[in-house]
Parts: C-alpha cells; structure tokens; sequence
C-alpha cells in the first residue's frame, strides 16, 4: 500500500497528457483518463487487501515540500480506515462516470478536454482523501475546487454555466478561507502542519480552548462551502449546468462529499470543541431542512436531485455534529452509490429527451426506458430510507446518532425531514417514469449500453452496501471498520420503525399526489401560497446574495476604484503636480519685464541678505 | 619694484589670448568676405593652441603675482584651460549663426576671445578689484555679443536689460567692495584687499562687524547677478530670450562657469573662516535659487526661456556647493560645474541646431523633432535627462556629488529642497522630451544639421555620457585643482 | 573756513545735484545736474587730499561723460525727454527701499568706526602713478582691455545696419 | 570565469542597447533578431547564474568589484545573494518574453529595443550591485529609459468619465519614480555622511553603527522611496496608470520586475537600518495591508483589463509588503518568492493582456466576451495567470502566498486572516473577469478574433510554464530563498 | 573735523539717491545718470576710507581710477546700446522694454 501515491499521479499524469497533446490521441486521450482511474481503482482493491491483512495506520511516502527558516512543509499520503474507503468511492464512482461519459459525451467539442479536466478531479480528490496533512489537504482541496469549475464551465459559451461556475468557485472559496485560516490558526498553536501532530496536540490539550473553538469552526466553514452548507449551499444547485456525468461523480458522490470528509478527518479537533460540534450539528440540521422542502417544488430534474443531495449533505453533518462518524461517512458512502446512479439516470433521460431537464414535460418514460426507470426506481428508494436498500441502513445510523448525541428536537425534525425526503424521491421518480407519457417523451429512446451499464452497476450498489453495516462472520462491519473496532452495528428497534414508517407514508403521499391525483397540486399551491413562493424562490437566498453583492460588495468596490481615482489620484496626486504648477505660472508674473522691477528685487535682495545677517543669524558679541 | 615683475612671463597665456583677440579683431578688415569663415578657424586653432600651451607652461607653477592680484596656480589652471575650451565650442556653436547674419565676424570672435580673457582673470583673480576689472571685462563682452543682432527689436531689449541692470549690479559689488576694504583697512592689514588680507581679517576677529556684513551683502548681491542666484536672477530669462541663440548658450555657461570659479575662490580663499556666518545665507538662496528657477521654469513655453529657468534652478544646487564649503563641496561643486558645462551647451547647441534649420524657438515648435532630425532629438533628451540629473549622464554623478557634499556639511534639508527641486525640473524637461517624440509635427520634412554643428553636438553628447559613466580622471584633476585653494 | 565747513558745501552740491539728477522731468537738466554733484564730488576728494582723483573727475567725467550724454541726447529727439512723467509706478517704494537703505548704511557705518578718525593725509600724484604702472599694472591693462572693448562695441552697435539683423 | 558572470549580465543589454543604436532603422528583421539574441544570452546568463548560485554556501557570490571614484568611495563592486539571484533570475526570464512579445512593434522597433535593453541593464544593475551608489545608479537608469517606452510606444484609452492618455500615465509614472528615488537618495546620503563618509559599500555600511534615533528618522526615506516603486499605498496610483498606457513588454517588465526592484530595495535598506527598520515594521505591515484590499477592491471595480490587472499587482505587492513587515523567515521567505512569482504571473497578465488588445483593439471588458470560444490559447495563459493570481495551490502563488501567511499568523494572526480574505477577494474579482471576458456567448464582433501568434504563444507559454514548475516544485526555489533570508533576519532581529 | 563717518555717510546719501534713481526712474538714460551717482558714491566711499585709515593712503585711490575708467566705458557703450535702441523701437523709456517678460 505504499504504492497509494500512485493513484493521484496517475491521474495528474493523464490530465497533463490529455491536456496538452490530447487532440493528437486516438479518442482525444479519453482512454488515457479511464486507464488512470482504473488504475486508481486497482489500486484501492490493492490498498484495501493490505490494509485488511495489516490493520494499521501507515504513511504512504512523506516529503518534505518547502523548508524555510525554522519551518518546515513536508507531506504525505496516509492509509487508514477514512481514506481507503474514500479512496474506493472516489476511484469507482469515478470510473464508472467516466465510463459513462463516454457515451453521454459522445460527439461533444472538447471532448478531450472533459476527460482532461476530470482526471485533474479525480487526482486532486484522491489527493485529498489520502493527504495526512493539512496543507496538502488544503491544495487537493483547492484543486478540487478548480476542477470543479472547469467542469462546471464546461460549456462556457453558456452564459448560465459560466456564471455558475464562477459562482460555484466564488462561494466554496468563502468558505476556504475559513479553512486556511482555521489551518493557519492550529499551525500557529502546534506548530505542525501534521494531522497526527496537530490532533496530538489539542488532545494534549496544548491548544486553548477558544482558539481551538475558532479554528475549528473555521475548519468547518471550509467544510460548508464545499459540501454546500446553509448559508453557502446557493451553488449547488446551480453547478448543475454543468454536463450531467460532472453532476453526478463532483456534485452527488464525491466532491461536496469532501466536506463530510473533512469534518470527518478533523474529528479529535471537534471532539475537542463541543461548541464547535454543535454549530456543525445545527448547520447540517437547518441545510437537511431547506434542501429537503426546496427539493419538494423544483421543477428541473437536476435540481431536484442537486437539492436533495444538499439536504443529504446536512443529514451528514448533522450526524457529525451528533458525534459519528462511521454514521456519517456511512451514509456518504450510500448516498455517493445512489445519487450517483440518480443523476446518471438523470443525465440518461436527458440523452433520450434531448437536454429537456423540467420534470412537467416528463412523464411515463417507464415504457421508453425501462433499465435507466428501473435503476432510477432503486436509487430513489435507497435515498427515501426503505429498506432494505443502503439508504435505509445508512439513515437509520444517523438517526440513531442524532438521538444518542443531540437533544430529541433534532431527533423530531430530523424525522420529519425523513418523510419529505421520500416525498420528494416519489414525486421525482413518478412524475418522471409513471403517470401519462407526455408529448415531448414520445421519441425517447433507451440509452445505449456504455451508459446503462454504469447505472446497472451503480444500483446493484446501492442496492447492497447497506449491508456493509452488518457484523457479518469475520466481519466486523462498517462502524468498526472505521473507528478500528470501536463503533458497532446498533439498532434502535423503535426509532428504525419510525423512520421506515415515515419514508413510507412519504412514499405513499407521494403515489397519492402525483400518480393517484388524489390531492391537487394547485389547491396545495393555493392553500398554501406564500409557503409555495418561498420555496420556489429559494428561501430567497439568491436574492440575497443578489443583493449583497449589487449593493454592498460592488458598490464598495466602486467606491473604492472611484476614491482611488477621484481622491487620491485626482485630488491627491494630480491635485499636488497641479498646485506646484499653478504656483509655477503664478510666481513667474514677477517677472514682469520692466527693469526698474528687476532692479528693486535686486535691491531688496541684498538689504534683506543683509538684514537678515545682522539681525537673525545669531552672533558672538 | 624688481620682484614685482619678476614672473611676469607666467601671464603669457593672457597676452597670447588678447593678442589673438586683436589678431582676429584686425584681419577681420583684410579678409575678403567669403574668407571670413577662416576667422572662426583661426580663433579655434589659437585656442587650441593656448590650451595646449597654458597646460604645458603652467602645469606645475605656483605664484601668486604682485602681492597676490593674480594667482598661478592649480584652480586657476584648471579654469583657463575650461574657459579656452569653452571659447572653442563659443566659436564652433556660433559659426553658422556668424556665417548667416554677420559681416564682420572678426568683431564677434574678438568679443568672444575677449570675455575669455575676462573669465580668465577672474579665475586667476586674488584681490578684488582685479577680479572686479576682470568681471566688467567679460560683462562688457557679452553686453555687445548680446546686442550683436542689431536690428532685432528683442536683442536690443535684451541688451538695454542686461547692461543697465548689470551697470547697477556692478555699482552693488563696488560699494560692497569698498566697504569690506574699509573694514578690513582699519586693521593694518597690508594689500587689504586681496582674498588673503580678508582671510586674515576674517580669522583674527570673533565677530564680523556689520558694515563687513553689509559690505559682504553687496558683494554677494553683484556676484549673485552674474551668476543669476535669485533674487539677482531677473534679468536672465529676458536677456537669454533676447541674445542671439549661441550668445545664450555662452551666457548660460561661460559668464556663469566664471563667476563661479571667481566665488568660489573668493569664498574660499576669503571668507571661509567665517563660514559659520555665511552658510545660512547662501543656503537660503541656494534654495530659493532652485525652487523658483524650477517651478517659474514649469511654466515656459519659450525653450530659451526654458532654458534661462532652468539654469537657474542649477545655479541653486551650485549655491549648494558653496554653502557647503570643504574641499569636498569645492570637488563637487567644479565637477557639476564642468558637468553642466557640457551638458547645458549640448542643450544649447542642439536647440541652435533646430532654430538654425527652423528659425523657431517655441517649445511647442519641438513636436515631432525626432522624426525631422532624431539626432538633435536624442542629443537635446540626453542633455534634458543629464541636467535633470539622470543616470548614466554627467548630471547624475555630478549632481550625486554636489548633494552629497551638502549632506555631509549637514545640510541634509537643503538637499531635500534641491531633491524636490530637481523632481520639478524632471517635469518640464519631460515636457520638452514629449513635445520632440510624441507630438506630431506639423510640418514633417526632415531638418538638415550642417555637419559643423552636428559635430559638435555630437561632441557635446558623448562628453555628458562619458563623464557620467567615468568621472574619475575629471575628479582627479579637480582634486588638484581645489588643493590649490583649500590646502 | 574749516575743512568741515568746506565738506558740508561740497556735500550739500553733491547732494543736492543728485537729488537734481533723480528728481528734474528734464533730461538735459538731469544731465547738468549731475555736472554739478560730479563738481561736488570733486570738492571733496579735494578735501580727502585726492588731487588726482579730483582732477580725473572734473576732467573725465565733467567733460567727457556729460559731452558723450549730452551729445547722445542730441541723437535722440529731445522731446521724448523733456514731456511727461518721469517715474515709473513703483516710486513710491523705490523711495522707501532707498530711505531704508540709506540708514541700514549709516548704521553700519557709524556702528564699525568708533569715534572719529583724524589722521587724514594723501599720497602724492608720483606714488599713485607709480604703483598704478607696476603693483596694478596687471588691472590696468586688463582695463584697457575693456575700455578697447568698450569702443568697439559702441561702434559695432551704434553703427548703422548693412542688412543684417 | 564565474567572477564575470555578473559584469557580464549586466554588460550585455547595456552595451547590447548602446550598440543597437547604430543598427540601419529600418532592417526590421534584424533589429528584432540581434534584440532576441542580447536577451536570450542574458537569460541564459541568469539562469545559470541562479543554478550556479551554491545556496549551501549562501553569502555573496560571484562578487567582483571595481574602483569607479575613490574619492568618495564609489566602486562598482558586484554580487548576489539568495534574495537577489532570483531576482535575477526573473528578470532574465521577463527580458527575454519581453522581447517576443513584442515581436511585432512596428512602430519605430529599433528605438524601442534600445530603450528596452537599457531598461533591463538597470533592472540587473540593481540587483547585482553591492555598492549604495551604484544600487542607487541603476535604479535611476531604469527609470530613464520609462518615460519615452510609454509615450511613444503606449496607447491612451478615453474611458467614458476621464481620459488616460499615455502621456500621462508616462509622465506620473516617471515624476513617481523618480520622487521615490530621490527620497531615496537623500537616505543614501544620510547614510553616507553618518557612516563616517567614506564608503558606499553595502558590506562596509552595513557594519557601521548608527544610532537609534538616526536609523528611526531615515528608515522611512528607503521604504517609502522604494515603496513608491513596489506600489506602496497610497503612493500606487501610478501604477495603474502607467500599466494602462505602457505598451505590453514594459508593462511586463514594469509590474514584473520593476515593482520588485522598490521591495528589494527595502529588504535591502533594512538591512542597512535594522533598529529603524524594526520600529518601522507595522507601519509597512499596515500599509501592505491595506495595499491587499484597497488593490484588490479597486481592481473590483475597473472596466479595463489592464486596469485590473495593474490594481491586482498594487493588491499583490501588499503580500510582499507585509511579508517582508513580519520579520520572520517564513515571511519574508514567502514574500520574496512571492516577488517572483508575481514578476512571472504579472508578466503573462500584462503579455496576454497585449496579445487580446493587439487583436481585439479594445481591453474593456464590457465589450469583450466570450472569447475561450475563439482564442482557446490566450485563454488558457489567462487562465492560469488569474488562477496564479487567486493563490491556486500547484501554481507558485499560492506556495508564496502561503509561506507569507504562515509568517503573518506567527506574528499578526489578524492580519493574517485580513491576507486571506484578500486572497479571496482576488478570487472574486478574477473570475468575475473570467466569467465576463472569456466565457459566456461569443459576440459577432469576436467572431474572427485571432489567436495568440506562435511567437507569442511560446512567450506567454514559457511564462505559464514557469509558474506551474515553481508552484509544483518550490523547494529549490525556497532553498536559495533562504539561504539569503536566513543571514538577513540574523542582521535584522539579532537572532 | 571731517571724520570717516562724515565721509561715509555722504557716500551712503548719494549712494541711495543714486540708487533710487534707478529704482524709480523710466526712462534709460537717466537711469544710466543714476548709476553714475552709486559709482560717485562708492568713489567717494574709497577715497575715503584712502584718506583717513588706509596706512598705504592710496589704494582707495587707485581703485576709485579704476572705477572712473570702468564708469566710463559703461556710459559710453550703454549709451550706444541706448541709442541702438531708440533707433530701433523710437523710445527710451524702460517700461516700453515688454517684449519680453514672464
């Protein structure tokens, strides 16, 4: 498993491979970036069998970076539960979108440059999940952000992807100063850039409390911006402009998984810092809540799944915040295998509906596409929480660790957020595939196999990692397996009926509203208006933004370029030459021509030499 | 009386150079007008030959002859040798301005050699009424070379100025010499008028009574005519306008290289034990000199006006160097002299070039000059850059040294005046550079450079360049040179 | 007659043609003006045992000086001198800067001799030729010099133009 | 051989410029052909010099030195330490893409290269000078040769609420410099005059003791002088100005190399003054600071690319500034990598800058969009020139940035975060120029819009190239850094 | 008794009448006659200082020879130049000497 560095660089490889010479390759390179990430695949199955036999926590190679003075930069890339498992996600997930892509892609200008750009993803996420340092975690992190919004921007000419992708890169990078700064903070406290060392350090108590508690937030805010925290959750669902295979691998299952990851990663910090745990909790609770109502009336397909998986992403801080990990990245783990599958799906009744992405113009597609329905069908049903699908499992755990480690109000919310998950899953998944065939989906068609394959695989995932959570034989299940045998599988019988029950009767409303008819989407609209509008319109958090920079980031801006030039340049710089100027032409009318003038200035010249000798300058006697 | 005339051979150097004056001055009635031009040739070949002679015969003699009215020595040399070369770039810049506008160019020329031999004396001055007789000579010169453009309205304007005011000037330096005589007499002093009967006198009180003072202001008041020190300085922006283009140049260098080699003697040789007294007073004008030189000079639109402004915002940073008086600022101070020599005549003698080829004299005339002729154009921004006090030109070094001998007589503030002041003349030099190179001509024909005047221009330029880039042989001589008066 | 008595007349003609010189609105008086305050000054190098230097005043000054100005006026036409104003505007102040200047002189003056000085006596017109010829024989002729000058530029300028500028 | 080596740099462009006067005008060809030739030999010259440079050794090397006016004790005396041979390193680097890109001036190209070269003589002459004066004299003559580079060669731009002509921005710029310069001089001759007068070597001055209070008064002379030149608020103006009119080379050149040269000559006289420089240190820190966000906030709100990018130098010089002001190695270590690296990205802004007005005719960035559709090259340089800029890790800015930031939060945490939200900040605003001029739809007037020549491409392409290799890989970088910072802190802080 | 300070402040009156005959007057020739009262002024000044407290009695003298004769000279070509002028522009007033000024 030393070999764990490989499996960025190869990626790195590739992307500056296909990037610079990939218009010359067969297939614009596109088979290099799928080797790499195969590779990088072969290389989780690799690092997972020595893991397995080995058990231990190891570095796979460390160097030092920059050596300054008395600091010193080095960094390197550990193996432990956290990221092998992030390791396999990020590597397969990949692979199979790439895969995928290949059909989806098929035909597009810069065909080699979408491959070239996601390698560059794929190594910075592989980076980041293997870096036992926090300012390589801070690179990768930041790459991941560039690659991101070159995928995002794909289709640049787009005046919505561009603005997207700025605002995408934008907002996570509010957060990343937090993150830099929350880094910087713990360097100047322990002063090491080592995770080890750093979490040593503060449980060592060397770090005091306050400053802990600081950093820590701010470590966590570069965790909202990521993984699309309330407030800074508005790019999400805007970054769906990009190509729907970039939505699936970036926004559903890996990257703004990153900051689960983080948090994750940076645990001793928040098990340090309670009050910083709770922000997280919290945080996690308010975004599950708006992603899971937003989701509720969008009418674009993606969105709807760009917001649901923001609501996911809370439900995963929120179990952070209630002190689990294993819950967390467990349920990280279903989530990245359904929201993938779902956006793959997405994008596959995209290919058939030619790009059409609003749901009202969708309907019985069953017919026409009967894998991609199907697969659909499970990943939708995982994320809703029936079992026996991951979703269940994965929810169940987090739901039992909110109700283990926050008061029972998150519990109770949390639950409700449960039934408008599986409302929103079923009111997706029957307006899209049952119900009426609408006009525009008469000339649909199946997707050809290089992108349904990725879907049957991804199901059948999320079909089964559930189980992973089981104690089974030799075994020792998901939680043990990341806390080395410190989490076991639990259930709380009654808190499990609950959410099944929940998820259901959300399912069932659903069938009831969009299939059935039963209850009338406008009277609902009407009844409850405003509520509608406010949804609709996004809490008005974009308006806000909006606002906020029209009004005061730009106008500040503008008052500054206009002080720059008006006050300090014009009046300042100018306004001096000027006056030096103007004095000029002012003293030269005394010389006025005439003679006599001349003469008196000369006269008076002297007897003030003169005076002023014997009268100022001071004089022995 | 024997002694007395003993060494009289040591001024063959000024007999030859009046007799060449009276050479020129004569043949001018023999030669046929189109031989005239070999006047020019004669009064250069002379010079050169005088330069050549004067260095040879004079080089290590040291005498002061007749009680001190006239010194042999290093400083003195030094400036006879500068003031011969000036006559002979005097004599080249003006030879096609003679050519075209006058008759009898023996007149012109014998003027010329005329106030040389005024210069002359005043460097080797040691008393003052010699240096006084040797003033008056070299003004009465340039009263008539300034008025040598009869039937111009502005030469005679310019020279009715010049000679009233200098008239006036003179009866200043008189009184004041004659009340430092009267002071300096009471005490037995014999000669009480040469620099080292004053130097006596200055040493041996503690306090400078104030007719001494008052005798002194006067002094300082007719020497800061010639030199253009503000406030003695308004007759020069006229006059320079109203001479004839090469006469100004020769106004803007010669009479001040000599007044300031006759200052600085005086000031050396006479009153600087009683420096303490003077300093502020000539630091003052120093700096009232460069600030209003420069900033009247902002607001110029005649290059020759320019010019005069700009000259005397020099003649400020020059006041500096006596201000500041040591052996050092006395280094510096001959160093920027000689500098600025070269350069402002580079100026002057590129600005001739354009008028010679033009007849105009306006800055704004200047647009697109390095299209016309760019080599006038680069000769002219190389002596603006250099007098601007820019790197790799005399300027620099020269100025460098100038401020750094005032800085070390801890006058640091008034190097700050004179940084301040030179930053402005930075602005109006850039002016002048803009006009030539990013204007547009109104009238694009290229402008024809006579070869005489090129050669000398391009003389002039690579003297600026190369006492910028290597001034030590130049310091060295000059380090002789000031030994002479500050052992 | 005492010396002093004689110094007061010859200084009051001395004054007072001066103050004829600058004060008269006629050119030609102001030229005869100046005849008289030269006479004056001449009495008192008399006093100051200045023979010479009296005679050099009447004769070079008295005579030539007021031939050349008068004979210059003559050139000129005289009614361009003898009408209207003849001070410029800043009169006023040239009298106050001359007022001040005088008493920041006589100041001085007086403060620098202490007491009255009475050892008075004069070198004889020999010793003064001869130190003239051999100490100042250098000025001298540097003087010459300059008068030669002096006449050939009067001749240069005044002479008419032959066409050049 | 090694000892000539510095002479020889600085040598080269100056005889190579002084030579090129007597070139015919108008043999286009060759005058652009002997121009590349000087430059690429004095970058070969520095980039050997730099991996010649022993940084196990550390010290002056390569010193060579010659009298040039005992009297005042004036020499030419020349060497490098870890600070300035990267200095010399990212001149050579500009020189020679300066002089690719511009290629194609037509415009009387043989007066440009003379005026080019000698500006680079003095860039070089400043950093290799190891005598007061001359350090003094070099700087002047880079100064020299701006003043006509920008008005002839310049372009004016008539923005809708005021006018910049080139003329202007030549003149301010010029009459800018040459104040910081003269402010300088009179430190210089403070220093001169206090340090028994006798010497104007760095290595004697510097083993001279002044007191306190003299080091307190005249240490502001040296950083504001030299501040004017590193855009040191609020004496930045001209920066912008003078970026808008200078024409592409010398505004690569200038933001690249020029700025760089005022904060050299800080770290320089601070090690003259150190007492005066400590006391001084919070007032750079707090100006640098706000250089940060005022630059960054102005470069906001400007319409014109060059604006952007010139107000963007003014917010990144900031970093140096207050890199410098923290007094701790991983400080001052990242802010003169930070100089490098700004020279190099500044220098690909300004060079692809060029290469879009030299097609486009306009820089306004109202009016250009969408041009990644059209010119796939110049965007990509100026792509990873802005990701330079907002401190993308793997490119060198942020490896610079970061050591800055390290250095400010062992010293001013506060302010620290302040550079940070500047960093972000920049992000902002280089991606909002992004967004608006590269991408988005393409308009008919674009349509056509040529590429970046292959002359150019190489240029800008080199540049890129060096980012990326100094961001991937900075350790050697870092290593030379600190073997000259390391003895410079030791002067400074006693440590 | 005639002291110095007799002497000498009789040279200052006429030194100063003198002198503001030239600040006050317009017309050249006369200011020419001014500046011939401040050099009869520094003469008389001299002779003087010659008279009562030079030991050698006669350098005042010699230098008030000098004076006469540089005196001289001066009225002579200033009058020529004065003439030129007048030739010229037709007057001889100095506040008609504009062309020139600022």
């Amino acid at each position: 498993m030393e070999l764990a560095w490989l499996a960025p660089a190869l990626n790195f490889a590739a992307f500056g491979v296909v990037s610079l010479f990939g218009k010359y390759l067969p297939g614009k390179g596109s088979f290099l970036s799928i080797l790499a990430i195969f590779g990088g695949f072969i290389l989780f199955g690799v690092v997972l069998a020595d893991y397995l036999g080995q058990k231990e926590d190891t570095l796979s190679f460390s160097r030092t970076w920059v050596e300054l003075g008395v600091a010193r930069i080095t960094w390197g890339m550990i193996i432990d539960p956290l990221s092998v498992i992030m390791l396999g996600i990020v590597s397969f997930v990949a692979l199979l979108v790439q895969v995928y892509s290949l059909g989806y892609m098929a035909g597009q200008e810069r065909f080699g440059w979408y491959f070239a750009a996601h390698s560059l993803f794929v190594a910075a996420m592989l980076t980041l999940v293997l870096a036992d340092n926090l300012i390589l975690l801070y690179i990768a992190w930041e790459l991941v952000g560039l690659g991101s919004y070159l995928l995002i921007g794909f289709w640049y000419e787009r005046p919505s992807a561009a603005e997207a992708a700025k605002k995408a890169f934008v907002t996570t990078r509010i957060g990343d100063v937090g993150l830099l700064i929350g880094i910087l903070m713990l360097f100047k406290a322990t002063g090491t850039f080592e995770m080890a060392g750093v979490f040593a350090a503060v449980e060592a108590g060397h770090v005091a409390p306050g400053a802990l508690t600081w950093a820590t937030i701010l470590i966590f805010a570069g965790a909202m911006g990521k993984s699309a925290q309330f407030p800074l959750h508005v790019w999400l669902p805007d970054a769906m402009e990009g190509p729907t295979p970039v939505s699936a691998l970036i926004h559903a299952a890996t990257m703004v998984a990153a900051g689960v990851f983080l948090v994750a990663r940076a645990f001793p910090l928040f098990e340090a810092a309670p009050d910083a745990r709770m922000v997280v909790a919290v945080i996690g609770l308010i975004t599950a809540g708006m992603g899971a109502t937003m989701a509720l009336v969008m009418t674009d397909l993606k969105r709807v799944l760009a917001y649901s998986t923001v609501s996911h992403l809370g439900f995963m801080m929120l179990a952070l915040g209630a002190g689990s990990v294993p819950a967390a990245i467990f349920h990280l783990l279903a989530h990245a295998f359904s929201k993938a599958l779902l956006f793959l799906g997405a994008g596959s009744v995209m290919h058939a509906m030619h790009d059409e992405t609003d749901i009202r113009k969708m309907g019985g597609l069953r017919k026409k596409m009967p894998i991609t329905a199907l697969t659909f069908t499970i990943g939708a049903l995982s994320l809703a929480g029936i079992p026996p699908l991951s979703g269940f499992f994965s929810k169940d755990e987090m739901l039992l660790a909110v109700f283990d480690g926050l008061s029972p109000a998150f519990l109770v919310l949390a639950l409700v957020i449960v039934l408008f998950s599986a409302l929103y899953m079923a009111r997706l998944l029957f307006t899209v595939f049952y119900g009426a065939s609408s006009p525009e989906a008469e000339h649909a068609h199946e997707s050809p196999s290089v992108m349904t394959l990725p879907l049957i695989i991804l199901a059948a995932g999320a079909a089964v990692v559930g189980f992973l959570a089981l104690e089974v034989g030799g075994y020792e299940g998901f939680g043990n397996f990341i806390t080395s045998g410190h989490h076991g599988f639990e259930v709380n019988l009654l808190l499990t009926v609950a959410a099944v029950v929940l998820a259901l009767v959300g399912f069932g409303l659903g069938y009831a509203i969009y299939v059935r008819k039963a209850l009338s989407t406008q009277a609902l609209m009407g009844q409850f208006g405003w509520v509608h509008k406010l949804l609709v319109n996004k809490y008005y958090m974009d308006h806000a933004y909006q606002w906020a920079i029209d009004r005061i980031v730009l106008v500040f801006a503008s008052f500054i370029g206009a002080f720059d030039r008006i006050v300090v340049n014009d009046m300042g710089v100018n306004g001096t030459a000027e006056t030096v100027k103007r004095s000029g032409f002012r003293i030269r009318y005394l010389e006025s021509g005439m003679v006599y003038n001349y003469a008196l200035a000369m006269a008076l010249g002297a007897a003030a030499v003169a005076l002023f000798w014997w009268l100022v300058i001071p004089r022995i006697g | 009386m024997e002694n007395l005339t003993a060494n009289l051979y040591l001024l063959w150097p000024e007999f030859l150079l009046a007799g060449l004056a009276f050479v020129v001055l004569t043949a001018d009635f023999f030669l046929p007008a189109e031989r005239k031009n070999y006047l020019a040739l004669v009064s250069i070949l002379g010079l050169a030959a005088l330069i050549i002679f004067t260095t040879a015969f004079l080089l290590n003699r040291n005498a002061a002859l007749y009680g001190g009215l006239i010194l042999i020595d290093r400083f003195s040399l030094l400036f006879k040798v500068t003031f011969l070369g000036l006559g002979i770039l005097m004599v080249w810049s003006s030879a096609d301005f003679v050519k075209r506008y006058l008759s009898h160019p023996g007149e012109y020329y014998a003027m010329v050699l005329f106030s040389i031999l005024g210069m002359v004396v005043m460097a080797s001055a040691g008393e003052l009424l010699t240096a006084y007789i040797g003033l008056e000579l070299l003004s009465f010169s340039l009263y008539v070379l300034v008025s040598h453009a009869r039937e111009d309205l502005k030469s005679n304007e310019a020279g009715t100025k010049y000679i009233l005011l200098g008239a006036f000037a003179s009866a200043l330096l008189l009184y004041g010499i004659s009340m430092v005589y009267g002071v300096v007499v009471q005490v037995g002093i014999p000669a009480p008028t040469t620099f080292e009967a004053i130097a006596t006198y200055v040493a041996r009180v503690n306090s400078l009574p104030v007719s001494f003072l008052v005798g002194m202001a006067l002094i300082i008041a007719g020497l800061g005519f010639k030199v253009a020190a503000v406030p003695f300085h308004m007759w020069t922006p006229d006059v320079y306008e109203g001479a004839p283009l090469p006469v100004t140049a020769y106004l803007a260098v010669g009479s001040k290289v000599a007044a300031f080699a006759l200052i600085l003697r005086l000031f050396a040789q006479a009153f600087l034990p009683a420096i303490e007294e003077w300093q502020t007073i000539i630091a003052i004008l120093a700096a009232a000199t460069m600030v209003l030189g420069n900033l009247v000079a902002l607001a110029q639109r005649n290059i020759k006006r320019l010019l005069a402004y700009s000259s005397i915002g020099q003649v400020g940073y020059l006041l500096m160097g006596i201000a500041a008086l040591s052996a050092s600022a006395s280094n510096a101070l001959i160093l920027h002299l000689v500098g600025y020599g070269v350069t402002n005549l580079a100026a002057f003698v590129a600005v001739i070039a354009f008028y010679n080829a033009t007849g105009k004299d306006e800055v704004a005339d200047f647009a697109g000059l390095a299209d016309r002729n760019p080599f006038i154009a680069m000769a002219l921004t190389v002596s603006l850059f250099s007098l601007a006090g820019l790197p790799i030109f005399a300027g620099f070094i020269t100025k460098f040294y100038l401020f750094l001998a005032a800085a070390q007589a801890d006058m640091l503030w008034l190097t700050g005046i004179a940084v301040f002041a030179s930053l402005i003349s930075l602005y109006y030099y850039l002016i002048v550079i803009r006009q030539m190179y990013v204007e547009e001509a109104q009238v694009k024909t290229p402008l024809s450079l006579s070869w005489v005047t090129g050669g000398l221009l391009g003389l002039l330029t690579l003297g600026t360049v190369l006492i910028g880039v290597y001034p030590k042989p130049l310091v060295d001589v000059i380090q002789t040179a000031t030994k002479a008066i500050l052992p | 007659m005492t010396p002093l008595v004689l110094f007061y007349i010859a200084g009051a003609f001395a004054l007072g043609g001066a103050v004829g010189v600058v004060g008269t609105r006629n050119v030609v008086h102001a030229a005869l003006f100046l005849l008289v305050a030269l006479m004056g000054v001449a009495g008192i190098y008399l006093l100051l045992f200045a023979e010479f230097l009296a005679l050099v005043q009447v004769l070079l000054y008295g005579g030539a000086i007021i031939i050349v100005v008068l004979f210059a006026l003559m050139l000129t036409r005289l009614q361009e001198f003898s009408s209207g104003v003849m001070e410029n505007k800043q009169w006023p102040i040239a009298a106050l800067v001359s007022l001040g200047a005088f008493i920041l002189i006589s100041v001085a003056v007086a403060r620098s001799q202490g007491g009255a000085i009475t050892d008075r006596a004069g070198p004889g017109v020999l010793l003064l030729g001869e130190s003239l010829f051999t100490q100042w024989a250098i000025p001298f002729e540097v003087a010459s010099v300059l008068l030669l000058v002096a006449l050939i530029g009067a001749i240069v300028i005044a002479r008419s133009g032959e066409g050049e500028p | 051989m090694n000892d000539w080596l510095l002479f020889l740099l600085v040598a080269v462009p100056l005889v190579g410029g002084i030579a090129l006067m007597f070139f015919p005008s108008r043999n286009y060809p060759l005058i652009r052909g002997y121009s590349a030739a000087v430059a690429g030999v004095s970058a070969l010259l520095s980039v050997s010099i730099f991996f010649a440079y022993d940084y196990t050794a550390a010290g002056f090397q390569f010193t060579n030195s010659f009298q040039w006016l005992p009297v005042l004790g004036i020499q030419y005396s020349l060497g490098v330490d870890g600070i300035s041979v990267l200095m010399v390193l990212l001149t050579g680097i500009v020189f020679i893409t300066g002089v690719l890109i511009s290629w194609n001036i037509e415009h009387r190209p043989k007066d440009f290269f003379v005026h080019y070269l000698l500006l680079v003589a003095g860039v070089y002459g400043v950093f290799v000078s190891q005598d007061l004066f001359f350090f003094f004299f070099f700087y002047e003559l880079a100064v020299v040769p701006m003043y006509l580079l920008i008005a002839v060669w310049g372009s004016s731009t008539d923005f809708k609420t005021f006018l910049r002509t080139k003329e202007y921005g030549a003149l301010k710029l010029m009459l800018y410099l040459v104040a910081g310069s003269l402010l300088v001089w009179v430190g210089i001759l403070a220093v001169y005059v206090a340090g028994q007068g006798d010497s104007f070597a760095f290595s004697d001055l510097v083993s001279r003791e002044f007191t306190p209070g003299f080091q307190r008064f005249f240490f502001p002379f040296f950083m504001v002088g030299f501040g004017v030149l590193a855009g040191l608020w609020p004496f930045h103006t001209w920066s912008p100005d003078g970026h808008v009119a200078a024409p592409t080379a010398v505004s690569m050149v200038h933001a690249g190399v020029l700025m760089k040269l005022g904060a050299y000559g800080i770290l320089r006289s601070m090690e003259l003054l150190p007492e005066g420089a400590r006391d001084w240190m919070p007032a750079l820190i707090g100006l640098g600071t706000v250089n940060v966000i005022y630059g960054a906030a102005s470069a906001m709100s400007q319409k014109d690319l060059k604006y952007v990018v010139g107000y963007s130098s003014v917010s990144h010089m900031g970093y140096v500034l207050m890199g410098i002001a923290t007094l701790d190695a991983l400080g001052v270590g990242g802010a003169v990598l930070q100089m490098f690296s700004h020279g190099v990205m500044t220098a690909l802004f300004f060079a692809v800058v060029g290469v879009i007005y030299h097609n486009a005719h306009t820089r306004d960035i109202d009016v250009l969009q969408g041009l990644a559709k059209r010119v796939s090259v110049t965007t990509a340089l100026f792509v990873i020139a802005g990701l330079t800029s907002l401190g993308l890790p793997g490119l060198s800015g942020f490896v610079a940035e970061l050591l800055v930031f390290i250095g400010l939060f062992r010293t001013y945490p506060i302010l620290g975060a302040i550079g940070v939200i500047g960093a972000a900040i920049t992000a902002v605003y280089i991606l909002r120029l992004l967004a608006k001029v590269f991408f988005g739809p393409i308009s008919e007037r674009w349509q056509h819009l040529h590429d970046a020549s292959p002359v150019e491409s190489v240029a800008a392409g080199a540049l890129a190239t060096v980012l990326i290799a100094v961001g991937m890989l900075p350790s050697y970088f870092v290593r030379v850094i600190n073997s000259g910072v390391l003895p410079f802190l030791e002067r400074l802080t006693g440590a | 008794m005639i002291t110095l300070v007799h002497v000498q402040v009789l040279s200052a009156g006429l030194f100063c009448i003198g002198l503001y005959g030239v600040l006050a007057r317009r017309n050249a020739v006369l200011v020419l006659l001014a500046i011939e009262l401040m050099l009869n002024a520094v003469n008389v000044n001299l002779v003087g200082i010659a008279a009562f407290v030079d030991h050698s009695k006669f350098l005042g003298q010699i230098i008030a020879v000098f004076v006469i004769t540089v005196a001289a000279a001066e009225v002579g070509l200033a009058l020529a130049i004065i003439l030129r002028l007048y030739r010229n522009k037709g007057t001889t007033n100095v506040d008609q000497l504009n062309l020139m000024k600022w």
